[in-house]
């Protein structure tokens, strides 16, 4: 049986980061993934990613995952795809599918990082072609370039089906309406109000009752629910949907590691009981990502990189003192990721009213989607300047800083504390370079000049769709709720490697508009 | 902690334990049922199905025979739920001469005791069960033998016994055996709770063997693990039990139903599990059993295991089980070691337990598998 | 060990519901009602649920409906999902041929 | 139900084009993507109708969990169209149960 001083089973963002991590302190290393890309949910994640420099914040999920391949490759790491880990056995030793053939391994460590899968909630007609997994949606679109649908309803305001439902919008598939039966939307309201601003509806206390067709999907029936979750008569809506895409939330995928007789407990899910390293109650076999518990792909990452230091530690790969180090810097850095008030500890709490800062949270926002004028002037990154500058309507504690650095020029402050928000400095020169619009993950980020013309001001809003309105064409801008609002004409469209895919679209609407228009329509 | 007293105390919710408490409850006894997992957790829900006479021992033949004769054939009808029951027959394979021999005897012994057996040569191995390999030169093939589905009826006794008012607590452990003026009068579990009852029934498997230490008294048995796969579900291939002999590495088998085959079998590792081997699948056995079943079945190459399990088998020393009262211990019985082929006999063992607990003589002549058979 | 079941506890009378015939396992077809009727008939653990109905025995091994049912045990029963054990995670995770499982020991 | 240009991933990187054949009629695909892939650019919603309830069934979790989406492929049945590449000259049927033929047992 050929031995391994390492065994990580998944390719995705905790498990390559694992293989790096003990690759670099010399140990022989394997991956196995059942897929036939290595990268996990990274290569559907075509979206900026959130947190500080050294979580790869701004940097697109699929671009991270081949860096960490690119990392992995370089460092031979053994990497096994179309490789399916079907058992766990005794003393570390795997059973695996692979070309055509079961074969065994033995590792002196075992990394287990097969992440999440997601949860499905039982309805009428769930059964029918047409209802899917929002992660199918994205398999479809951003691996196979496949439409999963023309119109679809999603199901879930998480982050998940807000990111999902946007990565729709841009595949060109339209989007009937996001529904959730919590009163609140459950995913960073930046992420909603990109979506709301293309103009779908967010139903909250909502829930599907019928997927409907004979054959495949045909339509949708959503109903109203009460405090209880119980429907109320006579709110039954109906959609004209082919797709009813499911967003309701994650479970790790723990099978192997019950398999091999690891302690559990139920956390939303059977997860394996660890310590701060990682290491499950069978000395020797780690858990890390979502089947350790469901996170963000930025803290899979870290807690990657602490198992996989973790056990060269423990076969002598690296020394107490230089270990040490290490997880001191990584537990920072997973610190950062977990602050905010969407950490943990503030998950489905109903309660929080205000944000760190004293400022009363948007309660438009959690509801419907998007922020209202007289709310939005009450944040730190919005001032009313002369000349160009920046608009940041960002007004949740989130970790993620990159405005800050991308701004040469100093106008825009986190400061240490990473789910700050952002401020807009009074007495800095905005020289409309752009970057700062296009490195906020949010798209949160305008630009507003209101000296540009008599009566009329301009606004750059960062711009992910296809095809890009031509410079001189007439067209609606639409407010935060994707309601029209006016006249707009394009007259700028900036496109850089620097930006990364997300254009800087700059219109001209009357001036009463400033602080209303923020997304553009022909 | 409780105080609790029923006619008869069963330790042990397998399917000897269920059957024996419906039993009772038809007799009108009162019984209470202690397990301390699910129900049918052990060897109950861990065996390849099989309602067999053929090969049987002759000291537990007649309960096989009883069974399918008198039992087998209402249960699902009973019990209010389908346990897929089936008088399919059951073949045991031979791909050589030995296998032939043996199977020669197997014949002739069995039908000493009346039960219909006969050999076939290949072509009429072949026009019964088509899919078999070529290798096969002969079988021994038994009509009246069957198969049924084990979960199902370890549940469905429980589900009835518990209808007609049986009471079954789990999540109890019985520990020992509590006497009262020499006589089992109780058990005691690991939460500390006492149960009562005029008669103690110890059905737990292996676990037995520590229950009864409690009152010094020793069944000679061990542990030994096996391990089946479960193939997806097939088109109706053949109806019948299979068998391949333990010389050539075992295995048995049949399609549930649902069409799904089960089949187990064995590696010759297994007697040599590191002793506090937990009940899990051995790294190679999977891949023993598939090479098994390919090996006399080539159809299945292409079919894929949906799943495994592991469970334990309690061998005894002489190859039959212990069944019903201990002589030295009044009020108290057993039904334990039952050395991987208690299933098909459940029932009827159960229906002896019954009666034996309300002090009548049993359906079927038991007396050789009595305890009273290791001592000297 | 598991947790103290008395299972003659009273979990009131089985009710119809409007939903019944909705699909909870997928693979093996099986409905809430069903799902629900076993729970009557005493099957209050996982295992016991899909021994007696096939609810999670199907091709996937009960990688959806897991949860589902759990859920539903909880809410007849009256107690949190937690307290509720998950079935015995299974060997293989994923369905294999035979033949290409053999050929790991050939 | 192609993407032709994604704002972000831009033109999508395809493998070679394979012919294969789905109930009979030749189709065309990309080597490198799923079946489910495949035939869902097709317009292909249903994959198999059930054993039990003869019910259609598709695409549903698309990472090899569900088994939803199991087809006959090369006259074999129960195979995972979204775990399973396409190749050239694949036979991909409708899976009636477990069958390839609308023939209930």
């Amino acid at each position: 049986m050929i031995r391994y001083d390492v065994i990580v089973i998944g390719a995705g963002p905790a498990g390559l980061s694992a293989s790096i991590e003990a690759a670099e302190a010399g140990m022989k290393v394997a991956v196995f993934d059942e897929n036939t890309r290595p990268g996990g949910q990274l290569f559907k994640q075509i979206h900026k990613f959130f947190g500080a420099k050294e979580h790869k914040a701004k940097i697109r999920g699929f671009r991270i995952g081949e860096e960490l391949l690119a990392e992995a490759e370089k460092l031979q790491v053994d990497v096994h795809l179309n490789a399916a880990v079907i058992g766990i056995h005794d003393f570390n030793s795997i059973a695996v599918v692979e070309n055509e053939q079961v074969s065994f391994y033995k590792a002196g460590n075992l990394i287990i990082a097969t992440g999440a899968s997601e949860n499905m909630v039982p309805f009428d007609g769930w059964t029918l072609p047409g209802v899917i997994g929002a992660g199918a949606a994205q398999t479809m679109m951003n691996l196979h370039g496949v439409l999963p649908g023309k119109k679809v309803l999603m199901v879930g305001s998480g982050n998940v089906g807000l990111v999902v439902g946007y990565q729709l919008l841009q595949a060109g598939v339209e989007i009937a309406a996001i529904i959730d039966a919590a009163p609140k939307i459950g995913g960073y309201g930046v992420h909603a109000s990109k979506v709301a601003r293309t103009g779908v509806p967010f139903l909250l206390s909502h829930t599907i009752l019928k997927a409907e067709g004979e054959e495949f999907v045909t339509g949708a029936a959503v109903v109203e629910v009460d405090s209880k979750f119980q429907p109320i008569k006579g709110t039954e809506k109906h959609f004209d949907v082919d797709t009813i895409c499911m967003a309701v939330g994650l479970s790790p995928m723990s099978q192997l590691l019950r398999i091999a007789g690891c302690e559990m407990k139920e956390m939303g899910g059977l997860v394996p009981a660890c310590n701060e390293y990682g290491e499950t109650s069978i000395s020797g076999i780690f858990a890390a990502g979502d089947v350790a518990g469901i996170e963000e792909a930025s803290s899979a990452m870290v807690g990657g990189r602490i198992a996989g230091a973790a056990s060269a530690l423990r076969d002598g790969f690296i020394m107490q003192g230089d270990f040490e180090e290490k997880y001191k810097a990584l537990k920072e850095s997973l610190n950062q990721l977990r602050q905010g008030m969407f950490c943990k500890e503030n998950r489905g709490k109903t309660d929080m009213t205000a944000t760190e800062e004293g400022i009363p949270l948007s309660n438009s926002l959690l509801e419907k989607g998007y922020l209202l004028e007289k709310e939005i002037i009450k944040f730190p990154g919005v001032k009313k300047k002369a000349g160009v500058h920046p608009i940041i309507e960002c007004t949740q504690n989130i970790p993620c800083n990159p405005c800050q650095t991308a701004c040469k020029f100093n106008c825009i402050s986190i400061g240490e504390n990473i789910t700050a928000l952002p401020v807009v400095i009074e007495d800095s020169k905005c020289t409309n370079c752009g970057m700062c619009v296009a490195s906020c993950s949010g798209q949160a980020i305008f630009l507003l000049n209101e000296d540009s013309e008599d009566g009329f001001v301009s606004i750059t809003l960062p711009y992910e769709f296809l095809p890009y309105p031509k410079k001189g064409v007439k067209g609606i801008a639409l407010d935060r709720s994707g309601n029209r609002v006016c006249e707009a004409e394009i007259i700028g469209l900036r496109t850089a490697e620097a930006f990364d895919h997300t254009a800087l679209l700059t219109m001209k609407v009357p001036s009463e508009f400033a602080m209303s228009a923020r997304f553009f329509t022909l | 902690m409780s105080n609790q007293c029923a006619d008869v105390v069963i330790a042990g919710g397998g399917v000897m334990g269920n059957a024996t408490a419906y039993y009772l409850r038809k007799k009108g006894c009162s019984v209470i049922v202690l397990e301390e997992e699910m129900l049918g957790n052990g060897g109950s829900s861990r065996n390849g199905g099989g309602v067999r006479q053929s090969g049987r021992d002759n000291r537990e033949l007649p309960l096989a025979i009883y069974g399918i004769g008198n039992i087998w054939p209402h249960l699902s009808e009973e019990l209010g739920v389908d346990i897929e029951y089936h008088q399919a027959g059951n073949i045991k394979f031979a791909k050589d001469e030995r296998g032939v021999e043996f199977y020669k005897k197997v014949v002739e012994q069995n039908l000493k005791k009346g039960l219909e057996l006969r050999m076939l040569n290949q072509a009429e191995t072949r026009e019964i069960c088509p899919l078999v390999s070529d290798e096969i030169i002969a079988s021994c093939y038994c009509p009246s033998d069957g198969h049924a589905n084990a979960l199902m009826t370890t549940l469905a006794f429980y589900k009835r016994a518990r209808e007609l008012g049986a009471r079954f607590i789990t999540g109890e452990k019985v520990l020992s055996v509590k006497l009262h003026k020499g006589r089992a009068k109780g058990v005691i579990t690991s939460r500390g709770n006492v149960y009562e009852g005029d008669k103690i029934i110890i059905t737990a498997g292996y676990e037995s063997r520590a229950i009864l230490n409690s009152v010094h008294i020793d069944v000679p048995m061990r542990r030994k693990l096996i391990e089946v796969i479960i193939i997806e579900m097939q088109p109706k291939i053949f109806p019948m039990m299979i068998t391949i002999p333990d010389y050539d590495g075992g295995g048995y088998g049949h399609q549930t139903d649902h069409g799904s085959f089960v089949f187990g079998g064995h590696i010759p590792l297994e007697n040599y599990l590191r002793p506090e081997e937990k009940e899990v699948t051995q790294l190679i056995t999977t891949a023993s059993n598939c090479n098994q079943l390919v090996s006399y079945f080539p159809y299945f190459k292409d079919a894929k295991v949906i799943r495994s399990w592991s469970g334990w088998t309690d061998l005894c020393q002489d190859e039959v089980p212990v069944i019903g009262n201990i002589d030295e211990v009044p009020g108290l019985l057993t039904a334990c070691g039952f050395t991987g082929h208690g299933f098909g006999i459940s029932p009827a063992v159960a229906a002896c337990l019954s009666e034996l607990a309300v002090d009548k003589e049993p359906s079927v002549d038991i007396s050789g598998l009595s305890y009273s058979r290791f001592i000297m | 060990m598991a947790e103290y079941l008395d299972r003659s506890s009273d979990i009131g009378k089985l009710v119809a519901m409007p939903d019944d015939d909705m699909i909870i396992c997928r693979c093996e077809e099986i409905t809430k009602g069903e799902i629900r009727k076993a729970i009557h008939d005493g099957m209050w653990t996982m295992t016991e649920i899909k021994r007696y109905t096939r609810a999670g025995m199907g091709l996937c091994q009960g990688q959806t409906c897991s949860r589902i049912i759990k859920g539903m045990i909880a809410k007849e029963l009256g107690v949190l999902p937690l307290s509720i054990d998950d079935n015995t995670a299974r060997v293989p995770v994923r369905p294999v041929e035979v033949r290409v499982y053999g050929k790991g020991i050939n | 139900m192609r993407i032709k240009e994604h704002p972000i991933l831009g033109t999508i990187k395809k493998g070679k084009k394979v012919k294969y054949y789905y109930n009979g009629t030749e189709m065309e695909g990309y080597k490198g993507e799923s079946i489910a892939a495949a035939l869902h650019a097709e317009g292909v919603m249903v994959h198999r109708y059930t054993s039990k309830l003869h019910k259609p069934r598709g695409v549903f979790c698309a990472i090899g969990r569900c088994t939803d989406c199991v087809m006959i492929v090369d006259g074999k049945p129960n195979i995972r169209t979204c775990m399973t590449l396409l190749k050239e000259g694949m036979y991909i049927e409708t899976q009636y149960g477990i069958s390839g033929k609308e023939v209930w047992q």
